[in-house]
């Protein structure tokens, strides 16, 4: 019984069958990559796991207990995060108030009226935005406003904002598109290192081959909205099937 | 007392409308106050000073003071008008606050005034209630009132109508409204009208066609419209655009009425007025020296004649004034009991009583008609009737007034 | 390797021009944040320019200071194309002079559907591929033509995005990471694209993360860090000089 | 100190210092000179510059936080007024009670009204508010005449109760005052030909907004305020990042509600009649203005705008063709005719036209509003001593 | 049934008013985002030309009377407009008399014109500046323009009346079997609502058969890009604002007849024509002219005797009370697009 369950999620738009009858079970503390051509569905199935849409049928089931129906807040409060395929930001906020505010969220729930204190004596939760943004080398731009980052670094703050509530599941949706290759590294450095330190599960989506082979455990390949194979990396790389829908031969 | 003169000068507040829909009713009184401090320091031709009953004035200013004035915006809103009137009393030490354009204007100035102890001689204020059940003792009222329009109206409505009539009242939705039409109501069906309907309209309203259709069908014959301003000159512009008075209902010629008129909104109401009846408290072409001397003196100033509201503001300023010289005093409470029953004539609408138990003054009354073939643009308004004193007066407890008390006169600190 | 360009012939400039398009002494700024620190060089009829940089480098900002779109302002400094001063104007005229700029958030038109998206394209001359054309090259966005473009998968909003530049009779096509978020096979497609385009003769800019992708393709290539270049030469240069790579590509 | 950031402590400071020497600094002209026109130092105004200023900061709370645009606010500030009154006929002439009332009543209205509201978001929310708004204005002016007063307003009479405060002694109304110190009590000081007026119903007011002011600087630098701000810029992310955002707009209406019952109540105060007119629309659209005027999401601008607007419409509408003949009594005769022609379309009755004209030169000349514009005087001011070579650090100009 | 009818009449041509206004309220406000406070002041330049126009038309040379007084006992000055001098006396009058349909001539350039110097001068440089900056600045722009017509023209309400054959009224009872005179619908407002059903008509095909629609509200929702594919949006966005101006002002001068013109009378419609657009859905205009009907209708239907009496108010809030219900049913009004100003 892995930590997420998906079962037999369908979701049409219109004529468009966006999933057919996905099944998916990712075990925890693993990390499982999502693959598949473009308009697979991949990010419609995340966009089910997070509440952005309700599957027309189907379950799914994360550590026991049912996501669906639920509301996006209250499915990251159950231990859910995303990183979306175009980032979302805080614009107008500056860059440690960005990974503060997820802070405040898992440390006082959906709610919590703090309208005397000031922030500045937040210092834990200033410590532990300001740790969160050097471990992703952002840190000597923290008072820069988010909108004004370069891409690349929009990137990178996302991904800090989703690291620093110390999510059971992690769910990343092309994380390192975009980003420099040597920040690709160091985001798969990362991953690994936060994964080696603390339980968490991360369901990963990306095109980059570099990126999937590198983190993940188990594969699993989606195409026109349903899986094509699951399996280990190894033997993913070497499936003619997927080879022809997705790899190419440049693989 | 508050603001008591001490220089050689003493200043009056002249609280007018200058912004909002009643801006030129406003630009009006203030010309008239203007011309009143003139004559009051002895320039010009002293207008009503030399027909005025009382010879207390000798045109050397108040009490040998001369007048300065200073004026507001009461944009026609309450509050604002609170605001501006506490501005002369506060900064510019006004001595006697004047002016208004609206019932909710002068009341709640009226009510400040007696709080603060200055005088308030109102403007045009027409509701029941500013001598009624919100009489204050420092507010004096020199312009006609609801039940008086209604006691006017009345006799010429049943005789040039009949008594056989079925009246459908359109009231604008806010106290003015409300007590115009109890007056009307009251009045007409004293005389054996009947009251066929009645239908309250927002003051926000400016298309009125859904409150007229419904009159087609009713059985109604007359149709009052117990509306001022604006809200008079649309509803009645679509009144006539609904040919309600080219009908015939019940054998008879439909009608309308509108128990309070002024040259202003006859003007904008153009054409529709023609032959249409109301009440107003002074006209221009009132034939008594006393207007003439006004009409004289207005028009040779600012080049047309004077209109109702500018004629009661002005005779507001002398009967303050008048009464500072006989009290001889400046002091709110020795004003208010100059004024208190206070008899004179020469002010236009021939011989007037202040009462003192609400300070309202008794007058003749004018019944007017929209003129059929206007000469100018001013003489829109032709007199019917006359009507005396005696009948538009009502005993102070009368239930369209009752509630509310005086209280006593506040000199202020 | 630079050419100065000789200017003072005034508008005789054309017959001294040194390339198709040339960026002399570019000095552009956001609000006050000087970006691009006078940056010069030249690209040729028909050659694929490679850009690259690591995030926030200064890539995009120079991109859209050549289309010119209002931020950021170029201060000083020269952009000529096809003997026009583009520095003299702005966007839409830059653009019926031959500028197609691919941005990097793919800028898909929200509340128009797909057809519509490139049927603005369109309305201005010069105009380029036919739309049914286009289709055939994304036979994808043709399947969706009635779709929201919004509502596109990340993958295919990059197609419509490229389509859509395509749709316009561009002399200059400037590509700011058109690989991202697409699958490798896609990107094997649209790299068929480019040598078609460039065989019609078309110049092309490419911005990329993935150098080696973008270098194998381009003729040139032009290295920015902080706002300056750091290397301009051919491409094999880059590819073959090891230290160049891992210190501005870290590859 | 405080609790507060040294530049926020800072701004408090001068703010409250402005406030204490109000009747100074806004009586800077000699009584009986040609500009003692334009004086604003007089109880009336000195007490609606404070009130309005605590208006525009609650207002600004919401929209400047939140970025949520209430065009519904003065319907607070009716209520507010409403109740207050209705506390002074019923209970006892006591403000305290009053204000307490008005604070609790329009606090009520906002969670009900708020919640309705915050069902939707952009212009469709501002819709929302201001159709509840008109409601309330069109029925307190009509139906509700017997709790409102309607056109008149809701004013205190003889025949009141006033339970608490015992037989009636004089036949006039009491006024309303805290504990026998009557609100509309002043002393005057004569200094040579400048008078000054000190207000008791002013510096009740102005202590008040002075906590009104502190609490808002709280707000603005507290998590809350954080989070305000973050719905502005996301909403999206900030669901997806586990936070419920409809508590917290909720949270920041109804605050700002309070507020602007406070100053509906502190109006009563002062003045207790509470006219209809304060809950229409314009009324709405003025601390609008006032907040853009000031600039919206800084601490200081929308008291600014207040007292901006507010000084207008008390002090440019009185000034009438007499006074300007007497200020350019100088000039010769044609040229004095000229010039008050040419000056008196903008004065008194047309008070109205320069304000609209100071509308549009403030968003067109400074976007961002007058603090704005007082940033930029700052700036230059210490562009100077950077010019000169000196390490002068760029620090941000306080809000 | 009769009275049921006449309302829905009285309903359909408030709406048209409400749509007329609205619609060109939409073309700025929903389709090209700025929030126009100055758009009921457009409306009342309109009805203003119809008055110019009219003043225009009377222009007149003065002689003295020697026989007649004025009220002051002078010879009374006698006007006599150039039109009957130069036309004849009756073509003169008949002139006079269309002042308000040939007003329509006249405003199509004036209103026009002040579009266009509005958005070259002013609204243009509002595109991407915050909501609240628009509102400050057109509404500081609608108090300068009122204030202008109050100085000239004064606060008071100017009687314009509609040519003497639209006066009176048409018996439109008897064309469907009821009774002469149970339903009567003056001639004007009949002309009103054909008027409004033809300005909203060709705007419709102006926007629907060309592509100057697709490409405003793609300039809306992005410039940036648009600009990137060779395309002059602001160049568009004056001449939509040229447009809207025209229909606001068109709206004004033949609202004219209807209820007298005054300066303030924009501001009274203000309110009402941003509820009437919201309710319809931000960016529609389908919706905009929709949601202008139905609240004409249901403000009609409110105002009947029998409503009023069991529901006392209940006309005083009608439209706010179904703008509130339609919002809360329907997240984006009736027919509105998602995205436009839900932030
Ligand atoms: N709201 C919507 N309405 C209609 N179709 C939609 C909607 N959202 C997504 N789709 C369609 O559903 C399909 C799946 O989209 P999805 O975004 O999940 O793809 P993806 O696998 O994430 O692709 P990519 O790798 O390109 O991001 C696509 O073809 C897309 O066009
Ligand atoms: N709107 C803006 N305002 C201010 N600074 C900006 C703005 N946009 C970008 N910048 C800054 O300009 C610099 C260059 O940004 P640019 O987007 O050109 O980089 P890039 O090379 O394209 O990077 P990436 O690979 O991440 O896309 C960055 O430091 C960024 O923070
Ligand atoms: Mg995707
Ligand atoms: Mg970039």
């Amino acid at each position: 019984m892995g930590i997420l369950e998906v079962k037999g999620v369908n979701k049409r738009f219109g004529g468009l069958q966006a999933l057919g009858d996905v099944n998916l079970s990712v075990a925890e503390n693993t990390v499982h990559a999502i693959i598949g051509p473009n308009g697979a569905g991949k990010s419609t199935l995340l966009n089910c796991l997070v509440g952005k849409l309700l599957p027309d049928t189907g379950s799914v089931m994360f550590d026991g207990q049912s996501v669906l129906g639920r509301k996006p807040y209250q499915i990251n409060q159950m231990g859910i995060s995303r990183v979306f395929q175009t980032p979302e930001i805080f614009g107008d906020l500056t860059v440690l108030e960005n990974v503060m505010i997820p802070c405040f969220a898992s440390r006082d729930g959906a709610f919590r009226m703090h309208a005397i204190e000031s922030v500045f004596s937040e210092k834990t939760m200033m410590d532990k935005a300001l740790t969160m943004l050097e471990d992703v080398n952002m840190a000597d731009k923290r008072h820069m406003h988010a909108a004004s980052l370069s891409r690349g670094d929009k990137r990178r703050l996302e991904m800090a904002m989703c690291l620093v509530q110390d999510p059971k599941l992690l769910l990343l949706d092309e994380p390192t598109a975009g980003m420099a290759r040597a920040d690709t590294n160091n985001t798969i450095e990362l991953l690994k290192e936060i994964k080696s330190k603390r339980d968490i599960t991360m369901c990963i989506i990306e095109h980059d081959m570099h990126v999937v082979f590198s983190l993940a455990d188990r594969i699993t390949v989606l195409a026109q909205g349903t899986p094509l194979v699951e399996d280990a990396p190894e033997n993913i790389k070497g499936n003619p099937k997927v080879r022809e829908a997705y790899l190419g031969e440049s693989a | 007392f508050a603001n008591e003169p001490t220089g050689s000068t003493v200043t009056l507040g002249f609280n007018v409308p200058q912004s909002g829909p009643y801006a030129d009713e406003g630009a009006d009184e203030l010309r008239a106050y203007e011309l009143a401090v003139e004559h009051l320091n002895g320039e010009g031709d002293g207008g009503m000073m030399g027909t005025f009953s009382s010879k207390a004035l000798q045109g050397n200013g108040i009490l040998g003071k001369k007048v300065e004035y200073v004026t507001g915006d009461t944009q026609t809103k309450s509050d604002a008008a609170r605001a501006s009137a506490r501005s002369m009393i506060e900064k510019d030490g006004a001595i006697m606050i004047t002016g208004g354009s609206s019932s909710g204007v002068a009341v709640a100035v009226q009510a400040l005034c007696q709080e603060a102890g200055i005088i308030f001689m109102a403007g045009l204020t027409h509701s029941n209630d500013t001598t009624g059940k919100d009489k204050r003792a420092n507010g004096f009222r020199h312009f006609f009132n609801s039940y008086m329009s209604g006691a006017a109206l009345a006799p010429v409505l049943a005789a040039n109508y009949g008594t056989d009539r079925k009246a459908y009242h359109l009231t604008a939705d806010y106290n003015w409204g409300y007590t115009t039409e109890e007056a009307i109501r009251a009045s007409t069906e004293a005389m054996g009208w009947e009251t066929v309907g009645t239908v309250l309209t927002p003051l926000t309203q400016t298309d009125f066609s859904s409150y007229i259709a419904p009159v087609l069908q009713s059985d109604a014959d007359v149709l009052v419209l117990n509306h001022y301003g604006g809200n008079m000159v649309n509803s009645l512009t679509n009144a006539v655009q609904f040919g309600l008075r080219d009908r015939m209902a019940n054998g008879k010629q439909f009608e309308i009425v509108v128990p309070l008129y002024s040259r202003l909104m006859a003007r904008g109401a153009g054409a529709n007025v023609k032959g249409i009846f109301g009440s107003t408290n002074w006209h221009w072409s009132l034939q008594d020296e006393a207007s003439q001397a006004f009409v004289q003196s207005f028009g040779t100033k600012f080049g047309f004649p004077p209109s109702q509201a500018a004629h009661t503001c002005y005779v507001q300023t002398l009967l303050y004034a008048d009464a500072v010289e006989r009290a001889g005093s400046f002091a709110p409470c020795a004003v208010v009991e100059a004024l208190e029953g206070f008899e004179f004539d020469g002010l236009g609408n021939g011989p007037t009583l202040y009462r003192a138990e609400d300070h309202q003054c008794f007058k003749d009354v004018l019944v007017v008609r929209g003129k059929e073939n206007p000469t100018s643009e001013f003489d829109l308004l032709e007199i019917v009737e006359v009507t005396p004193a005696e009948q538009v007066t009502y005993a102070p407890d009368h239930p369209q007034f009752a509630g509310g008390a005086l209280g006593s006169c506040n000199n202020g600190a | 390797m630079n050419v100065k360009p000789d200017f003072s012939k005034g508008k005789n400039y054309a017959e001294t021009a040194p390339a198709f398009l040339s960026v002399w002494d570019m000095h552009a700024y956001y609000g006050e944040s000087y970006i691009v620190q006078g940056i010069s060089f030249n690209v040729h009829e028909g050659e694929i320019l490679a850009l690259l940089g690591r995030n926030g480098a200064g890539k995009t900002s120079t991109l859209r200071a050549i289309a010119r779109l209002d931020s950021p302002a170029i201060t000083h400094g020269e952009v000529w194309l096809d003997h026009q001063p583009l520095h003299l104007k702005n966007s839409h005229q830059a653009a019926q002079l031959g500028i197609g700029l691919v941005p990097e958030d793919r800028r898909i038109i929200s509340g128009l559907t797909v057809e519509e998206n490139l049927q603005l394209a369109q309305i201005a001359p010069p105009i380029g591929w036919s739309i049914e054309r286009l289709y055939d090259l994304f036979p994808r966005l043709g399947e969706r033509r009635k779709q929201e473009g919004v509502t596109l998968s990340g993958g295919e909003q990059q197609m419509l995005s490229i389509a859509r530049a395509l749709a316009r009779d561009i002399k200059v096509l400037l590509l700011d990471e058109p690989y991202e978020g697409l699958a490798p096979v896609i990107v094997d497609e649209i790299e068929k694209t480019l040598r078609l385009i460039k065989e019609q003769g078309i110049t092309t800019v490419i911005v990329e993360q993935n150098a080696v992708r973008a270098l194998e393709l381009a003729d040139r290539s032009v290295i920015l860090d902080t706002g300056t270049i750091v290397f301009d030469g051919s491409a094999a240069e880059v590819l073959e000089n090891k230290e160049l790579r891992e210190e501005y590509l870290a590859i | 100190m405080f609790g507060l950031e040294k530049k926020d402590t800072t701004l408090l400071i001068i703010v409250a210092i402005l406030t204490l020497f109000a009747p100074f600094l806004l009586n800077p002209f000699p009584e009986g000179s040609g500009m003692a026109q334009f004086n604003a130092g007089y109880p009336d105004l000195m007490q609606r510059f404070v009130i309005f200023g605590i208006f525009a900061i609650g207002f600004n709370i919401l929209f400047g936080l939140t970025g949520y645009l209430s065009f519904g606010h003065a319907a607070f500030l009716g209520v507010g007024s409403y109740s207050a009154v209705w506390m002074f006929k019923l209970l006892s002439m006591n403000v305290i009670p009053a204000i307490l009332l008005a604070m609790v009543v329009s606090g009520l209205f906002a969670v009900v009204i708020g919640f309705i509201s915050l069902r939707r978001s952009g212009i469709y929310f501002s819709i929302l508010t201001l159709a509840f708004a008109q409601m309330m204005f069109a029925l307190a002016y009509s139906v509700l005449t017997p709790i409102t007063g309607g056109e008149t307003g809701l004013q205190l009479a003889l025949s009141d109760p006033r339970v608490l405060d015992g037989a009636r002694l004089s036949d006039n109304i009491p006024v309303p005052g805290l504990f026998g110190l009557e609100m509309r009590d002043s002393t005057r000081w004569a200094v040579g030909p400048w008078v000054f007026t000190f207000n008791v119903g002013y510096y009740f007011c102005a202590a008040i907004m002075l906590a009104a002011f502190y609490l808002a600087i709280r707000i603005f630098r507290s998590p809350f305020g954080m989070m305000l701000r973050a719905v502005k810029s996301n909403q999206q992310r900030m669901h997806y990042t586990g936070l419920n955002t409809r508590p917290y707009t909720l949270a920041a209406f109804v605050i700002s509600g309070m507020y602007a019952g406070l100053a509906g109540g502190l109006m009563a105060s002062m003045d207790p009649l509470a006219g209809a007119e304060r809950m229409f629309w314009t009324a709405s659209g003025e601390v609008v203005l006032m907040t853009i005027l000031g600039g919206a999401g800084t601490l200081i601008g929308p008291v600014l705008g207040a007292g901006i607007i507010k000084y207008m419409e008390n002090i440019l509408s009185k000034i009438n063709a007499e006074i300007l003949y007497g200020w350019f009594a100088f000039l010769p005769d044609g040229l004095q005719e000229f010039v008050v022609t040419l000056v008196y379309p903008f004065i008194g009755k047309g008070w109205h036209l320069t304000l609209g004209l100071i509308f549009m030169a403030v968003v067109i000349f400074l976007p961002g509003g007058l603090v704005e514009g007082g940033q930029r005087i700052g700036r230059l001011f210490r562009r100077k001593p950077a010019a000169q070579g000196k390490d002068a650090k760029a620090k941000q100009p306080a809000e | 049934m009769d009275a049921i009818i006449l309302q829905i009449l009285n309903g359909l041509d408030k709406g048209s008013a409400y749509a007329l206004i609205a619609l060109g309220l939409t073309l700025i406000f929903g389709t090209l985002g700025v929030v126009n406070f100055a758009h009921g002041a457009l409306f009342m330049i309109g009805a203003f030309c119809a008055v110019t126009l009219s003043r225009i038309l009377t222009l007149s040379r003065t002689y003295i009377d020697d026989t007649q007084t004025d009220f002051l006992g002078r010879p009374l000055e006698v006007k006599v407009p150039y039109a009957h001098d130069w036309f004849g006396p009756e073509t003169g009058a008949m002139i006079i008399d269309w002042a308000v349909p040939l007003a329509i001539l006249f405003a199509i350039p004036v209103m026009i014109l002040i579009g266009v110097i509005m958005e070259r001068g002013l609204i243009k440089h509002f595109y991407k500046r915050p909501h609240a900056d628009q509102i400050l600045v057109t509404f500081g722009l609608a108090i300068v323009l009122q204030e202008i017509i109050k100085y000239y023209y004064g606060a008071n309400p100017i009687p314009t009346p509609a040519p003497d054959v639209f006066r009176g009224s048409f018996d439109f009872g008897v064309l469907i079997g009821f009774e002469p005179n149970s339903i009567i619908y003056p001639y004007w407002r009949l002309v009103y609502f054909a008027f409004a059903a033809v300005i909203i008509g060709a705007v419709f095909a102006f926007l629907q058969f060309t592509t100057f629609g697709m490409v405003v509200r793609a300039g809306m929702a992005d410039r940036e890009t648009v600009g990137l594919l060779g395309i002059n949006i602001d160049k568009r966005f004056t001449i939509m604002f040229g447009i809207a101006a025209a229909v606001a002002g068109l709206a004004g001068v033949m609202y004219a007849p209807i209820n007298s013109p005054n300066y303030h009378m924009g501001m009274d419609f203000l309110v009402l024509s941003f509820v009437v657009v919201v309710v319809g859905g931000m960016g529609s205009l389908p919706g905009a002219v929709l949601a202008g009907f139905l609240l004409g209708i249901v403000e009609s239907f409110a105002s009947m005797k029998e409503v009023t009496s069991i529901l006392p108010g209940i006309n005083q809030v009608i439209i706010y009370l179904v703008a509130i219900i339609i919002l809360l049913t329907r997240p984006r009004g009736l027919m509105g697009r998602k995205g436009v100003m839900e932030d």
